[in-house]
């Protein structure tokens, strides 16, 4: 599939977040286009992590919307937006432990069972053929990020880049429409950082789906992302082509104040 | 309306050895994040313990005085309970430690069975009588406002009395006492209080020591209102849903929620029992913190739980 | 060297999906089964299928629902026991009020009413877990501990409060003798036991297991909560259900409440833990470990008390029962967290390396 | 290493399935009568349990000590039930075919008893529940393998309000009385109350029913109610730590303990021993025997066995209540072996068919009690076909602080007229519902 950017799917409104007292995100507003990589970035305690836990749900904000493919949701939820085809990823892996690789990707085919409890247990008709479908395509996606070695492997026991790597294969399993990575390239190193960028821009660039990524790496985010999201402090200090936001004054101060 | 007022105090002094009850189990999961199933048997175990012991030591020494005899049968009592607390931290908490919750329960559980054997074939099996003097007989008060008068039981408010005052020794102890406060550090962060220079282990045994004196101070008055024997376990399972009301981590959840308990189970049955057969206590005070739960899953004083993700 | 995987090769997705992949464990399942559908039955007397066998295969069965809810979905429960009782008071009373009703039917009818019964008490799950929900479960455990003693509906109008069938047959056969309790019994395991496993090895198990390991990620992938929990109660209750109706109708054929109280539920609960938690393997395991402790103690104890010359009294047997009872469930926790099950899977993986271990 | 470890431990597993699998199977035809035990000397109920289960085996000791049943030397079994129905069944699985067969069984649990009472008919093997079990058991024809020898609840029913009718002047004064049952939540403790209900139909009184849930120690709200409602009778209906516990908690609430009266299982030492002065005046039926340190069988026993150093329990409670009550249970047991020898062979091992017979051809006349040293302790018994129980004779004891003694001479005896058409009722209908044909008087005599 070629890469062409296009529409506006995903449009955040005026999102504001608290805890308690504490403010997690403030009136922030930024769009997602079509097949485009786009970078959120900012300091630690930035609300990064809250941008994309109110993206599919896991946050309620207390005021914004989310305006997804021109529907209105004032309230997400996970389950809502795994339907509308938002998967993701967790910056401390959150991957299945007690299951294998398999079975971990298996769970993202979840919302494409079609047969019942009771034919499952049976092991019988739609349910087996079921079974053997989607595991074709797990096999896929196996494939694709090059796992075939630890198939049958307890998560729990792989090292931590390929268990990175699974958590990006049970996300892709659902064939998702946008993607949300939450920083998938944090605590690796140089080789396996490249092949996750590698791994990005081919979802990107294969697939056409769309995705929203979190990154320290300054570096990786410039090269890789179409257009960037700076936040600090749960504001919005910048947005728009990387070389824009790299110039922008306030996020310099930023990120420069911050991390050192 | 004098009923009422007997069925509310009856309550009240059930609900003071249900928050007994309850605090051991607080105690021990602030510190060491263990739901001790085997409080129950550890309250078993102390008041054999002391039952047996104020009965032989007047016959190994020769001594009259009952007093004198219950005095140093509690402090036997009490030896036993940090043996009990020593060995439970060396031989299951450290080589335990870092499990998951349901196994540490389950090690609980195999605790309480250990402690039960051991407590009966030490001590016996009969109904043995701890006699500390209590006074067993009614009064009737404020004949003049109530028809009929209020009966009060002062065994129950001489209970609730050294419930009380236990109950305030221990907050002054957590409070004031440089040990009290290592044991709250742990309780807040463990790897906290490590880094500061606490022996984790060392609190533990302290812990579970505290733990064990409640359970023997509780099985004290129990026995003494009721007979010491095998059932005193089951008093554990009474002590749950106080604990889920009050919250896990808070002693005056605990208390209070033991309060509630108490009250709203003898209410429940007296009132809403002959209705629907009776005996409904047990269930009703479950019931009672379940409903409770679904409103604040984490109990009244519990710390509320955020997920991160 | 026999247990060697060298050669099998999969050529498709359904081979590699079989329960027992390796051949080996293929035919050792096939020869237990055998074993257990012939050779028992030839081998074994009565007080072997009586007290032992017959207990086994239905706490067994009990053990496999109670795993699904704590192995497999991850939600302790304290009242295995109640939903036993429902499973046995519901068939009971589907039994005897409706004339002529096949006894499968009211058995499973039995599970049916435990599986409702099993989502009402499911619905806290939503709102509270871990060690909170525990408890909730022993409100379940009291109150119908509390119901089938106090209101005469349930127990027939019986005057003592304990109930008995009797006559019971299946399309002709009459299930008297302690063969056909067993063999009855049997058979109902091994299918369900085959149901539990082809659940857990679907779509369904999968998103119990999701939620059991991380229930947040579980709902961003699209498993809702709610759905998994609530069918994770309903199936345990199910299973624990019927294998109350059955150790009501089978085993006992007359019970009271007491059967089914809070101790029971503590019994499977350790079953499962010590068996191994989320493993199908590890209910039978467990269930059979709890079930022969005991007796293989309470035989044992006096003939090792003999080689010493101590007489142990039938107090002394069974207070050192408890002490021991205890001390290896400690003991088994701390050497094998993950169960007998995990013991047996690491014994497994030895064999296939045996004799280079490297 | 770890290999070896797991062969060690699949090696001992192996060993205790295979001795599992042997140890039933081992026995010889003996040369002895087995009579196993089921006890229960652990758990909620194990003070009461114990001294139950030392008398009688204790009397089996005692029998085997004068030379055995016409010369048969008993053996026997414990085993533990903790007053659990279903251990209580494994036991009976488990010893009902060792060392040739069990003669008998006594559970002393009547939920245990309802749950043997549908396997003894096909393991044919007598039960006997001597002063509980199931009351309708009584009738023979339907319940032939039942022998609820001496009493059932029905007849301790109406014995007490025999006695509380004779305490009021009359039956004429039980009108408009109100009588609480204070029970344990169980089958046994439920087993009074068509009596008791019909009984107060009868005579005008009105029954209150206030259960208490196993194992009997929650009794404060029970009092709460009873000293509000202020019944003019309190029947307990207790075992176990729950008859101190309603005593004490009788002397908390102030009801006064003269006008508490207690089934037999209520009304031995272990139940107001630590209560003490707060119990004296509390009463308590009898199955005919009352604490019996005098009698010329504990007499005999503390000569020909604890003298030995043979006795199973502490010496100083030989003779107490519930001491008795196994001792005798026991003595019924041995007694039907003695009758079943009479026709089958005397010297030989009975069955437990034979055993049957001898029970239901029971009759022990005032000579034979004598001569065993039961003199004063109980009076005759005569089974048939019919009549399972034997005879249904009540005396009434008070705890006078620190003894149980006769206050009155009096012997109650249940009302046939009553409880007859009761048990015929109930056994009718447990018939039908098993489809069980009762036996005809022709099969009666075979």
């Amino acid at each position: 599939m070629s890469r062409e950017i296009g529409e506006v799917i995903l449009d955040l409104k005026n999102v504001s977040l608290a805890f308690g007292g504490v403010k997690a995100l403030t009136d922030i507003s930024f769009d997602v286009r079509e097949h485009e990589i786009r970078a959120i970035i900012g300091p630690n305690g930035a609300g990064k992590s809250s941008m994309l836990n109110v993206i599919n749900g896991v946050y309620r904000p207390q005021q914004g919307e989310i305006i997804l493919r021109g529907k209105h949701f004032s309230k997400m939820n996970p389950y809502k937006a795994a339907r509308a085809g938002i998967s993701r990823t967790f910056q401390n892996i959150a991957l299945f432990k007690g299951m294998n690789v398999i079975d971990n990707m298996m769970t993202g085919r979840n919302l494409k069972i079609r047969s019942n409890l009771i034919q499952q247990a049976l092991w019988w008709g739609p349910a087996r053929r079921e079974e053997l479908e989607h595991r074709a395509k797990v096999e896929e996606v196996i494939d694709f990020l090059e796992i075939q070695h630890i198939r049958k492997t307890p998560v729990g026991r792989l090292p931590y880049g390929l268990q990175k790597r699974v958590d990006l294969g049970r996300a892709l399993a659902m064939e998702p429409s946008i993607l949300l990575l939450d920083e998938p390239m944090a605590g690796m190193n140089v080789e396996e950082k490249q092949d996750m960028c590698r791994f990005v821009l081919d979802i990107n660039d294969q697939f056409g789906t769309t995705i929203v990524l979190i990154e320290h790496d300054m570096a990786v985010v410039m090269d890789i992302s179409d257009r960037v999201v700076v936040l600090d402090y749960g504001r919005k200090i910048g947005d728009g082509l990387p070389d824009e936001v790299r110039a922008n004054p306030e996020v310099i101060s930023a990120y420069l104040g911050a991390s050192h | 309306m004098g009923f009422f007022i007997e069925t509310l105090i009856g309550g009240l002094m059930a609900g003071m050895l249900y928050s007994l009850v309850a605090l051991g189990f607080v105690l021990i999961y602030k510190a060491s994040g263990v739901f001790n199933f085997a409080q129950g048997a550890m309250l078993l175990f102390a008041a054999l313990a002391m039952a047996r012991f104020s009965a032989w030591i007047p016959e190994w020494l020769g001594i009259d005085s009952l007093w004198l005899a219950n005095v140093i049968a509690f402090f036997i009592a009490g030896a036993l309970m940090y043996l009990v607390a020593w060995l439970i931290e060396r031989l299951v908490l450290r080589p335990l430690v870092n499990q998951e919750g349901a196994t540490l329960l389950m090690a609980t559980l195999g605790i309480a069975y250990v402690l039960e054997g051991l407590g009966t074939s030490i001590f016996g099996t009969a109904i043995y009588k701890i006699d500390v003097g209590m006074p067993k007989e009614p009064v009737l008060i404020l004949e003049g406002i109530f028809e009929g008068g209020l009966l009060i039981n002062k065994e129950d408010f001489v209970a609730a009395l050294i419930a009380a005052v236990l109950v305030a020794l221990l907050t002054l102890f957590f409070q004031k006492t440089v040990t009290g406060r290592a044991l709250r550090a742990v309780a807040d962060d463990h790897q906290a209080a490590q880094s500061i220079g606490i022996p984790l282990n060392h609190i533990w045994v302290i812990v579970w020591f505290v733990a064990g004196i409640v359970a023997l101070v509780a099985g004290v008055i129990w026995g003494s209102k009721l007979g010491v024997q095998f059932s005193l376990a089951t008093v554990a399972l009474r002590g749950l849903p106080v604990v889920i009301l009050g919250g896990l981590t808070s002693i005056p959840g605990a208390i209070i929620g033991g309060l509630i308990i108490g009250v709203g189970e003898k209410l429940s049955e007296v009132y809403l029992g002959p209705m629907i057969g009776g005996g409904i206590e047990i269930w009703f005070a479950y019931q009672l913190a379940l409903v409770f739960l679904l409103f604040r899953p984490q109990g009244l004083f519990g710390e509320k739980i955020i997920d991160r993700v | 060297m026999l247990y060697r995987e060298n050669g099998q090769f999969k050529t498709s997705y359904a081979a590699d999906q079989q329960i027992f992949p390796i051949a080996q464990d293929r035919w050792a399942i096939l020869g237990i089964l055998v074993f257990a559908f012939i050779g028992i039955p030839l081998l074994g007397d009565e007080y072997l299928m009586r007290a032992i066998l017959i207990p086994f295969l239905i706490l067994s069965l009990a053990a496999l629902g109670v795993n699904i809810l704590v192995g497999f979905c991850g939600q302790i429960t304290l009242g295995a026991g109640a939903f036993m009782a429902v499973g046995a008071y519901a068939a009971y009373n589907f039994h005897i009020r409706i004339e002529g009703l096949p006894l499968l039917v009211s058995i499973l009818l039995g599970g049916i009413t435990s599986a409702l019964v099993g989502i009402v008490f499911g619905i806290p799950s939503l709102r509270v877990r871990g060690l909170y929900l525990a408890v909730a479960t022993l409100a379940a455990q009291f109150f119908t501990d509390w119901v089938f003693l106090r209101i005469p509906w349930f127990t027939n109008n019986a005057s003592s409060g304990s109930v008995s069938v009797s006559n019971l047959q299946i399309m002709g056969w009459e299930i008297i003798t302690p063969f056909d309790k067993y063999m009855f019994c049997l058979v109902w395991l091994t299918v369900f036991a085959l149901l539990a496993k082809n659940m857990t090895r679907s779509a369904i198990g999968r998103q119990w297991m999701a939620i059991r390991d991380m229930d947040v990620a579980a709902e961003v992938i699209g498993i809702r909560p709610l759905f998994a929990k609530l069918s994770a109660f309903a199936v345990s209750s199910f299973f624990v259900g019927t294998a109350g109706a059955l150790w009501g109708f089978i085993h006992l054929s007359s019970w009271e409440p007491a059967a089914f109280s809070v101790d029971r539920s503590f019994q499977l609960l350790f079953m499962v833990i010590i068996g191994g938690l989320g493993s199908i393997m590890g209910s039978f395991f467990g269930a059979a470990f709890i079930v022969t402790l005991p007796i293989a103690l309470n035989q044992f104890l006096p003939a090792i008390g003999g080689l010493f010359g101590v007489t142990i009294s039938t107090a002394g047997v069974s207070h050192a029962e408890l002490i021991i009872f205890g001390s290896l469930i400690i003991f088994f926790l701390i050497k094998e967290p993950h169960g007998i099950a995990r013991l047996w899977s690491t014994g497994k993986e030895k064999l296939r390396l045996w004799p280079f271990p490297h | 290493m770890k290999l070896r470890k797991l062969a060690l431990a699949a090696s001992a597993a192996a060993a205790i399935c295979s001795s599992l699998l042997v140890a039933p199977a081992a026995l010889a035809q003996a040369k002895e009568q087995f009579f196993p035990v089921l006890v229960y000397r652990t758990g909620a109920y194990s003070a009461n349990g114990s001294q139950w289960a030392n008398g009688y085996v204790d009397y089996l000791k005692l029998v085997n000590a004068r030379g055995g049943i016409n010369g048969v030397k008993i053996i026997f079994e414990e085993c533990e039930t903790a007053y659990a129905t279903d251990r209580g069944v494994e036991c009976y699985e488990r010893l009902k075919g060792k060392n040739g067969g069990a003669t008998l069984f006594q559970t002393l649990s009547t939920g245990a008893t309802f749950a043997l009472t549908e396997k003894a008919p096909v393991d044919k093997i007598p039960l006997i529940t001597a002063g509980y079990g199931r009351s309708e058991s009584q009738n023979g024809a339907v319940f032939t393998w039942n022998f609820p020898l001496l009493g059932t609840y029905w007849v301790g029913a109406e014995v007490a309000i025999q006695h509380i009718a004779k305490k009021l002047g009359g039956v004429a004064n039980l009108k408009g009385k109100k009588i609480a049952l204070v029970y344990h939540d169980s089958p046994y403790g439920k087993e009074p109350i068509p009596v008791l209900q019909e009984l107060g139909k009868l005579h005008g009184f009105e029954v209150q029913l206030l259960p208490v849930a196993h194992p009997g120690v929650e009794q404060k709200a029970t009092w709460l109610q009873i000293r509000q409602q202020k019944p003019d009778f309190v029947l307990l209906w207790g075992w176990g730590v729950m008859n101190s516990t309603a005593l004490r908690e009788a002397q908390a609430t102030g009801y006064p303990r003269d006008k508490m009266m207690g089934i037999w299982w209520a009304g031995a030492e272990p139940d107001v021993k630590d209560v003490a002065e707060g119990a004296k005046g509390y009463s308590a039926l009898t199955l005919q025997h009352g604490a019996e340190p005098n009698s010329k069988v504990v007499k005999d026993m503390l000569d020909l066995v604890y003298a030995k150093g043979q006795g199973t329990g502490p010496k100083d409670e030989v003779g107490q209540v519930l001491y008795m009550r196994g001792l005798i249970s026991a003595m019924l047991g041995v007694e039907g072996v003695r009758k079943a020898q009479e026709r089958y062979g005397k010297g030989k091992v009975m069955t437990g068919e034979q055993v049957r017979w001898g029970l239901e051809n029971l009759n022990l006349d005032q000579k034979m009690l004598d001569s065993m040293g039961f003199a004063g302790v109980m009076r005759p018994v005569q089974t048939s076909c019919l009549d399972h129980m034997g005879s249904a004779w009540v005396r009434v004891h008070t705890w006078n602080g620190s003894k149980w003694e006769f206050t009155t001479p009096d012997w109650y005896q249940a009302d046939e007229k009553l409880l007859r058409p009761m048990v015929m009722l109930a056994s009718g209908k447990y018939a039908e519902e098993k489809k069980l044909k009762p036996r005809t008087p022709e099969e009666c005599k075979l």
